[in-house]
């Protein structure tokens, strides 16, 4: 990889600030700063192999202020939610909540790659900003439609069972209260960019 | 400064804090010694025991000015003295039945354990406090009785009864006056 | 004191039910005594009398006063002055002059819910809303004594000389103080140092206590008529029954654990201690039985009047004196009376 | 009856619905009484709050104040889907962890006329609500056809046992609660390894070849192991073991069939149920195959010695005197333990 | 005229006595550097007491850089002999940290010691709060209070307790046999408690020891021997301490001396009952699990003392009246099963606490597979693996007890520098690790990884000890190993125990087949520390290891005086210094003894027998017996050799009988009034703060 020299506070990519503002956005508690790097996140992540930066090496990175190399990588869209690394972690880093942090950031500034996960979340918020409840066949139609053409004709037997054996609505399910979350996550994203 | 100079400014409450020689004043060592920052609001008073604090104490110190008392002794069973915590725990249990009567919250006096090597966790409990009472407002209990036009100040006794020949007795005092006749031989 | 002139002697009752004076009354023979060797000047339960000839005595031409009863009304205030004023020895007598006794627990409660109480109930007929303060006759002279936001002793309104506990004081140490201000004013005695109090012993009523006393534990509390069956000889609290006669001054002689009823404490604590009411709850709460909050709750759980057992005579005199919302009225209306 | 406020979530209404079904049947028996949360909405699951953060604590604190508005007699919230476990569970703590956040989301509620104290309401596990509150006695107690001669793995996932936020688990890594529900089922219970390895989780939408990888992984071993099935408590794990097993044997080139049900579905077989009425043939990959097993006598494996089994079996014997002892581990000595 | 009543009140000068009816008190604000100066407004402090607390009786304030220095020390003097000041307050660090150098400074000067109030504007000020402004007025009210308080204090004579010259040693490891025959080398009697059947501890198991591979038993078993048969140690082993009375310089001790079975006169340690008897045990004592003893046995050959015990629990004799192989067998007839347990009351002058340490537990960490994946081992299994008088003799193999590893895993920092577990480092792993990586080599050859966060050798040849294994060819990776898992991914992982770990170095995660993994365990504090800790009356960290009386400056004493901690009981160590501390503990104690008698101060309470009224409220409140209630005079009495001065009795008599001195209610109510500035005329307590 290349090494990049980092003063923090000048340069394209140097912002001493950036581990604070990850901490702060995070849900909790981060204790993103109290990492050691003992690489005991990256040794339990089963999708380390797809990342282009182990989780530690993403949290250097950010200790470094390389936002942008840290909002382009694909390491917080690998990960999969399991945990391993949190209750593992002698520091008690919350990793994967400062990875739906970095996430978010990444999409709020479409600092991402590849759009693959991040089309896949947002397709997913829609659909429950507008049903209240998840939709798996759009969901997953509409996502496959786009990223993985190519694969559809061989996921379409699944797509058949699945609705043969009744385990896949063909319209969404709509909550009454519809209106009424509409205007709580109105407000809680007009509180989130205000903030 | 009276309690009306005191509203116009951000309300900083006083907390007293005793502490017992062994446990908690050496918590609070700690927390000094690790740098750990709380609230500059309380006072503390090192007792050799927490089982030394007598009501009287708290009660005092709610009527000269303290908006809150914190309390805090070792754990029960770690008591440096064996269990005389136990009558801490005690005494402020009994001393919480008659401060609802008198119109003081509950959180005014607190009851905290710490070992000597909680010095976060007793910080953490000093700002937690600190807080709460901050949210009840002054208490200004020297004020109150001031305005109802009690008389305080030397030469009276604001409370209690006079020591009487208890103190210093003076030469030619009476003593047939105290001291009631066929009981002591 | 002038010649061989009788010493000059009052008695006055202010926020008080008068069994002070019954008190003084009933101290037999000694009364004649009393009779023979005073001037009495004021005396409102024995003989008239008028303020305005109060007032023109000359000041400090009464050598003993006994006054009684705590400060409530203006009225009471401004009698504590003018005694103070006429008066050489004044002395806070009984219970309620030295610490508010009974009165005192008012200090409890917010002064305008007192009067709400007394004034407007479904018990009480005032027809034209008369209270405190009012005029009773529109146009016509006088009007009723203002009522403070709390009750305050004696000393908490002018410097007293000398403190008789006791609701009301045995007879025999009223007859001792007699003697000993006689004998004093007669300049045969030195006088106790101002501010002692007169007529009670420097230890507990557990002092002058017959009863039988073990290493102390309490199980539980119970009120007196619960128990079936009271051990006559063994030590009250010891049986549960909260006797607060180990932190009331003896001079009673114990008069009610020799009864079998416990001690309600109207001697007030010993000389020297600053909060009675303190001072109980941390020895009772010492020798509880429990080691847990919970215990100790269960155990509390059997105080059925925690104030009530602790501050039942002094609450005016102790440390907070008073609740906060009584203590609030002072601040606003109640504090200008 | 123990009566509990239900949060089922969104895949129990489609992917998920031999799971409802199913749990459907074992409420009577295990005298439990749960009352759905009226007009609950998504969790958001993983996906909404890698967006955007409050929206997504907004949306999963309306199912809370919902719930604890309609908390009456109980507080206690249980949810059967791990990921709307989780969610439910962690938006619970770090309301009450972080104060700008719980006034942040309340005035996104208020929005909508909610408000909610966190801590309001418990979060729990309907498993751990089984294990714990009625009890592997009167589990077995209502076991009418033990599921003896099914060799099972316990497939966990993730999101039950970790981060587990209220430590509510035996462990992070192997806990025992759904071992000790099977035994007691009377299944023999597979000591698998992967409990709670990844299933995969979203990749298989979004990157597909790590999600087979992951899949593969669970259902090798499962089969190395000589199971007959895999026991699941998440939606979402038996959909990526289930659904996307064929789509990893072509990926793979593999001929795995390792059928994946939910632990519900065995449950009511094992109080006696019928198939079709716990959702068994929702699945993709057959169950009823291994399920013949169920009520067949066991054929019996103790086969006759051969000169060369006796030789491996003294061979063993021999290893064994040689071989240093092994320490103790917790819960060895109870019968219900994992084989 | 008497003050009016029992408490200070306003300017009356309750209890203040001397000539001209006022105290002169002298007022001292130490900067300490910029400890306290760099936060807390030093000068104007002082300037305020000079003005504010004049009709206080303050008469003279200074400030000055250093208090506690000599210069400082004279300031005090100097205004106590020239301006005849009768009271001191010294407002600068914790009383703990130099309460004495005050006292000191004023008993020079010839006033009484106990006239001296230090009040801490350090540790609870100037360190604990940013804001100068509100630390400064929390040290004028701290000072305030101080000087309240001080008007209250009375000369005290400080309390002269005898030292008996005997010592009790607990814990028969390395560092209580340091201190124990230190001790009796000088020529004093000292007890050794031992709650196993032999003393030697830990240090007995080890094969080897870092860095200079010395041979455990070589070095250890001399002093064994020594404390064994020196005339003044007297050795209990198989023994507990059950309950400690009284204090500095004459503890009671009640010790339980288990029965052993064996009589001891009679016993030559020949070893044939250990031989004979039929009753095979796991031993997870010495052999750390991985190997047997028996029912009757002597936990290792060289054990001192060299009797054996028979364990009751695993007995046949015990069990079902049967058996007494080893009593047929005894040349000496030394079995005798009639013993019974055995209740010792010791008085001693000073307790040395040596209890050691425990191994942390790894089956706590699941994913390292401790107990279910076979060849995973401790330390302590690998220690007894390597020992040559160990369960195989010193081959090191896996659990099968055959073969030998061709590749070994040693994981670093197992259960320490983990907030899962323990926050601590334990100090001694890294050493034991590369220890372990050299004996693998030795004993078999094979390839070794160690798997470490980070090496830490900062001692003696520690780091040249590491140059060493490094030159052996053992393979360091940098990374806190994930997890140890059985399930193969790939051929070659079949069969394995793979390491799953990221290569940190490389930024890469790696899997790691190996055929045997060592966990470098951590150490914890005993289980029962705490319990050992509330017996002998000091505390436990948050950790649980118990605490110094100084951290850096009085590591071997203890809050409570007269006790003394040695080795890991406070916690990780290696072997030189749990020795050096033994040593260190062995000089306090003598040092006592030499002086053969303590000051104590004089905190203690006293009964007024005229006021007492024999109620007997406070008879049953004292834990340490010092009140008797005289039926003659129906009074109670507090006898001060008893008395430890906690003062509950003195908060609980409901007559005010009972009062303390150092801790009256006038000193205590008076620094209320004080620090609620409540003694400044026409200011309320909040000043303080707000200003």
């Amino acid at each position: 990889m290349i090494v990049q020299e980092v003063v923090p506070g000048r340069g394209r990519t140097g912002n001493a600030r950036f581990l604070e503002e990850v901490s702060a956005a995070t849900a909790g508690v981060s204790r993103l700063e109290m990492c050691i790097q003992c690489g005991c996140c990256g040794g339990s992540c089963p999708s380390a192999a797809e990342m282009d930066h182990t989780p530690r090496r993403l949290f250097a990175l950010i200790r470094a202020g390389m936002r942008d190399e840290v909002l382009a990588s694909n390491t917080p869209w690998m990960c999969v939610s399991c945990y391993h690394c949190v209750v593992r972690c002698p520091q008690g880093v919350h990793v994967v909540d400062v990875m739906y942090t970095l996430k978010s950031m990444a999409a709020h500034q479409r600092a991402y790659r590849d759009a693959t996960a991040p089309d896949f979340s947002r397709t997913f918020v829609r659909n429950v900003e507008a049903y209240g409840r998840s939709f798996e066949l759009g969901l997953t139609a509409l996502h496959y439609l786009k990223h993985f053409r190519l694969r559809l004709p061989g996921m379409a037997p699944m797509g058949i069972g699945m609705m043969t054996r009744g385990r896949l609505g063909l319209r969404p399910r709509r909550i009454e209260g519809s209106d009424q979350l509409a205007a709580i996550l109105r407000r809680a994203k007009g509180l989130e960019d205000g903030s | 400064m009276s309690g009306e100079q005191v509203a116009s400014e951000p309300f900083e409450p006083v907390v007293i804090g005793f502490t017992c020689n062994w446990c908690s004043y050496r918590a609070a060592d700690l927390a000094g010694t690790a740098r750990i920052k709380y609230a500059p609001n309380v006072r503390l008073i090192r007792l050799m025991c927490s089982g030394r604090l007598d009501p009287t104490f708290i009660l005092d110190a709610l009527a000269r000015g303290a908006d809150g008392v914190l309390i805090s002794g070792c754990h029960p069973g770690e008591c440096h003295y064996v269990d005389q915590n136990l009558n801490t725990l005690r005494r402020f249990r009994m001393l919480e039945r008659i401060l609802p009567a008198l119109g003081i919250e509950p959180q005014r006096v607190q009851l905290v354990w710490a070992s000597a090597a909680e010095g976060t966790q007793l910080a953490h409990e000093i700002d937690r406090m600190v807080e709460e009472v901050r949210g009840l407002g002054p208490l200004d209990w020297p004020a109150r009785m001031a305005a109802a036009g009690g008389r305080t100040g030397p030469g009276v006794s604001p409370v209690g009864w006079p020591a009487g020949s208890r103190g210093e007795p003076e030469p030619g005092a009476i003593k047939g006056a105290t001291e009631p006749p066929g009981v002591h031989a | 004191m002038s010649g061989e002139a009788r010493p000059t002697f009052a008695m006055y009752g202010a926020g008080s039910c008068g069994g002070c004076d019954i008190a003084v009354l009933n101290v037999h023979e000694k009364i004649l005594e009393i009779g023979a060797a005073f001037e009495v000047v004021l005396w409102p339960v024995v003989m008239d009398a008028k303020y305005r000839d109060l007032e023109a005595r000359p000041d400090s031409s009464i050598d003993l006063t006994l006054f009684s009863g705590g400060i409530r009304t203006d009225e009471n205030a401004d009698l504590a002055r003018l005694l103070r004023r006429k008066t050489k020895l004044l002395v806070a007598f009984g219970s309620c002059a030295g610490e508010g006794c009974i009165p005192g627990l008012a200090n409890l409660t917010p002064p305008a819910e007192i009067l709400d109480t007394v004034y407007e109930t479904v018990s009480t007929e005032n027809p034209d809303h008369l209270r405190p303060g009012t005029q009773p006759n529109p146009g016509g002279p006088g009007q009723l004594a203002g009522f403070a936001a709390v009750l305050r002793t004696l000393d908490q309104v002018v410097d007293v000389d000398y403190f008789v506990p006791g609701c009301p004081p045995e007879s025999p140490r009223i007859a001792e103080v007699l003697d000993l201000a006689l004998a004093a004013l007669r300049g045969g005695e030195d006088l106790p140092p101002r501010g002692a109090v007169l007529g009670a012993g420097e230890s507990t009523v557990c002092d002058e206590c017959a009863r039988t006393r073990n290493v102390k534990q309490i199980a539980g509390f119970r009120r007196i008529q619960e128990i079936d069956h009271l051990d006559p000889t063994l030590c009250l609290l010891e049986q549960g029954i909260p006797c607060n006669g180990a932190a009331t001054a003896s001079g009673c002689g114990a008069l009610c654990p020799t009864a079998g009823a416990q001690c309600v404490g109207c001697y007030g604590p010993v000389a020297g201690a600053i909060d009675g009411g303190a001072r109980l709850m941390s020895a009772f709460a010492s020798v509880a039985q429990a080691r847990t909050a919970e215990e100790m709750d269960r155990i509390l759980d059997g105080l059925v009047d925690p104030i009530g057992q602790f501050y039942r005579f002094g609450l005016a005199k102790s440390l907070l004196r008073a609740s906060r919302s009584a203590w609030a009225a002072a601040g606003g209306e109640w504090g200008r009376r | 009856m123990s009566h509990y406020l239900y949060y089922p979530g969104c895949s129990m209404e489609s992917s998920a619905a031999a799971y409802r079904e199913s749990l459907e049947t074992v409420l009577g028996p295990l005298g439990i009484r749960l009352e759905e949360i009226d007009d609950w909405n998504c969790c958001g699951a993983t996906e909404y709050v890698g967006i955007s953060l409050l929206p997504a604590y907004a949306l999963i604190a309306r199912n809370l104040a919902l719930a604890a508005r309609q908390a009456d007699g109980t507080r206690t919230l249980v949810a059967a889907c791990s990921a709307c476990y989780l969610n439910l569970a962690k938006a619970d703590h770090y309301l009450q962890e972080s104060r700008t956040l719980a006034a942040n989301v309340n005035s996104a509620l208020g929005a909508g006329g909610l408000a909610y104290r966190a801590g309001s309401v418990t979060v729990r596990h309907l498993l751990e609500v089984i294990i714990t509150d009625v009890g592997l006695d009167a589990v077995r107690a209502a076991v009418s056809r033990p599921l003896s001669g099914l060799r099972v793995a316990p497939y966990l996932g993730c999101m039950v046992p970790r981060p587990d936020p209220d430590h509510r688990w035996t462990d992070h890594e192997r806990p025992r609660e759904l071992d000790l529900l099977l035994a007691a089922l009377g299944a023999e219970v597979v000591d698998y390894p992967l409990k709670t390895e990844c299933c995969g989780g979203h990749m298989t939408q979004i990157s597909p070849a790590i999600g087979f990888e992951l899949i593969r992984r669970l259902i090798a071993e499962a089969t190395r192991l000589g199971a007959d099935l895999m026991v699941t408590v998440c939606p979402m794990c038996q959909m990526n073991v289930d659904a996307f097993q064929g789509e990893t044997n072509r990926h793979f080139g593999t001929h795995y069939r390792m059928p994946i049900l939910f632990y519900t579905q065995l449950m009511g077989l094992a109080f006696g149920r019928e198939a079709r009425e716990v959702g068994i043939g929702r699945e993709l990959v057959d169950a009823r195959p291994a399920l013949a097993r169920i009520g067949l006598p066991v054929p019996s494996t103790a086969a006759e010695e051969t000169p060369e089994t006796k030789a491996a079996r003294i061979e063993a014997a021999h290893r064994r005197r040689q071989a240093l002892p092994m320490p103790p581990m917790p819960g060895d000595a109870r019968e219900e333990g994992p084989r | 005229m008497s003050a009016g009543n029992g408490r200070p009140a306003g300017a009356a000068a309750a209890g203040v006595a001397n000539e001209a009816g006022r105290p002169r008190i002298g007022v001292y604000v130490c900067h300490c550097g910029t400890n306290i100066a760099g936060t807390v407004d030093v000068a104007e402090v002082r300037r305020w007491a000079e003005e504010r607390l004049a009709d206080r009786g303050v008469v003279v304030a200074r400030d000055y850089k250093f208090m506690c220095s000599s210069l400082g020390q004279e300031l005090i003097e100097k205004d106590v002999a020239e301006l005849g000041l009768d009271r001191v307050v010294v407002a600068a660090c914790s009383p703990h940290m130099h309460e004495a150098t005050f006292r000191g400074a004023c008993a020079r000067a010839g006033l009484n010691p106990y006239l001296c109030e230090l009040v801490s504007i350090r540790e609870q000020d100037s360190w604990v709060h940013t804001d100068g402004v509100a630390a400064t007025a929390k040290a004028r009210a701290i000072l305030s209070g101080g000087v309240e308080r001080v008007r209250h204090h009375e000369p005290l004579e400080p309390l002269r307790v005898h030292i008996n010259p005997a010592t009790l040693v607990v814990g028969g490891g390395i560092a209580g046999i340091q201190t124990a025959l230190e001790i009796a080398d000088a020529g004093f009697p000292v007890y050794l408690v031992e709650r196993e059947p032999s003393i030697g501890g830990h240090m007995a198991q080890f094969d080897k020891t870092f860095p200079t591979l010395d041979c455990s038993a070589c070095i250890l078993t001399p002093r064994m021997y020594s404390a064994g048969s020196h005339p003044n140690v007297r050795l209990l082993t198989w023994s507990e301490v059950i309950n400690v009375e009284g204090f500095v310089g004459s503890f009671k001790v009640t010790v339980l001396r288990k029965a052993r079975y064996i009589d001891t006169d009679l016993c030559t340690g020949c070893g044939i009952c250990q031989e004979k008897c039929p009753r095979k045990i796991l031993d997870v004592v010495y052999e750390a699990g991985l190997g047997y003893r028996k029912g009757v046995y002597t936990p290792f050959p060289q054990a001192v003392p060299k009797y054996p015990v028979i364990d009751r629990a695993n007995c046949t004799f015990f069990d079902n009246g049967k058996c007494k192989a080893c009593e047929k067998f005894c040349p000496t007839g030394a079995i005798d099963f009639e013993q019974q347990d055995e209740i010792v009351t010791l008085e001693v002058g000073n307790i040395v606490l040596a209890t050691g340490y425990e191994l942390f537990d790894p089956r706590r960490i699941a994913q390292y597979g401790y107990g279910r994946l076979a060849n995973v081992f401790t330390s302590l299994e690998f220690e007894r693996l390597s020992n040559a008088a160990g369960p195989t003799q010193g081959r090191v193999v896996l659990r099968d007890g055959v073969t030998e590893p061709r590749t070994v895993g040693i994981i670093h920092c197992v259960g320490s520098r983990d907030r899962n577990f323990n926050n601590y480092c334990s100090a001694i792993c890294c050493m034991q690790s590369l220890k372990f990586a050299h004996l693998v080599k030795e004993h078999t050859g094979a390839t070794v990884y160690e798997f470490y966060i980070d090496m830490r050798t900062a001692a003696k040849a520690y780091d040249e000890f590491y140059q060493r294994v490094l030159e052996e060819g053992t393979i360091f990776v940098r990374g806190k190993v994930a997890e140890v898992t059985e399930v193969a991914r790939t051929p070659e992982e079949e069969g394995k125990l793979v390491l799953q770990v990221e290569d940190t170095l490389i930024g890469r995660q790696r899997r790691i087949p190996v055929d045997m993994v060592i966990l470098s365990c951590g150490l914890e504090p005993r289980h029962d520390t705490k319990k050992v800790a509330q017996l002998f009356g000091i505390s436990c960290s948050a950790d649980g290891w118990l605490i110094e009386k100084h951290p850096k400056l009085d590591p071997v004493a203890t809050m409570e005086e007269g006790v003394f901690i040695a080795g890991c009981v406070s916690g990780p160590k290696d072997i030189p210094t749990s020795v050096a501390q033994g040593a260190a503990a062995a000089a306090r104690v003598l040092g006592h003894i030499q002086q053969g008698e303590l000051a104590l101060e004089p905190i203690k309470a006293a009964v007024d027998p005229d006021v007492c009224s024999g109620c007997r409220i406070c008879n049953g409140l004292c834990p340490f017996n010092a009140i008797t209630f005289r039926e003659d005079r129906m009074v109670s009495e507090v006898n001060p050799a008893l008395c430890q001065g906690c003062g509950t009795c003195v908060a609980a008599c409901p007559a005010g009988a009972m009062s303390g001195t150092c801790f009256s209610d006038e000193q205590i109510l008076a620094q209320v009034e004080g620090l609620l500035l409540a003694n400044l005329q026409g200011t309320a307590g909040r000043e303080a703060v707000s200003a």
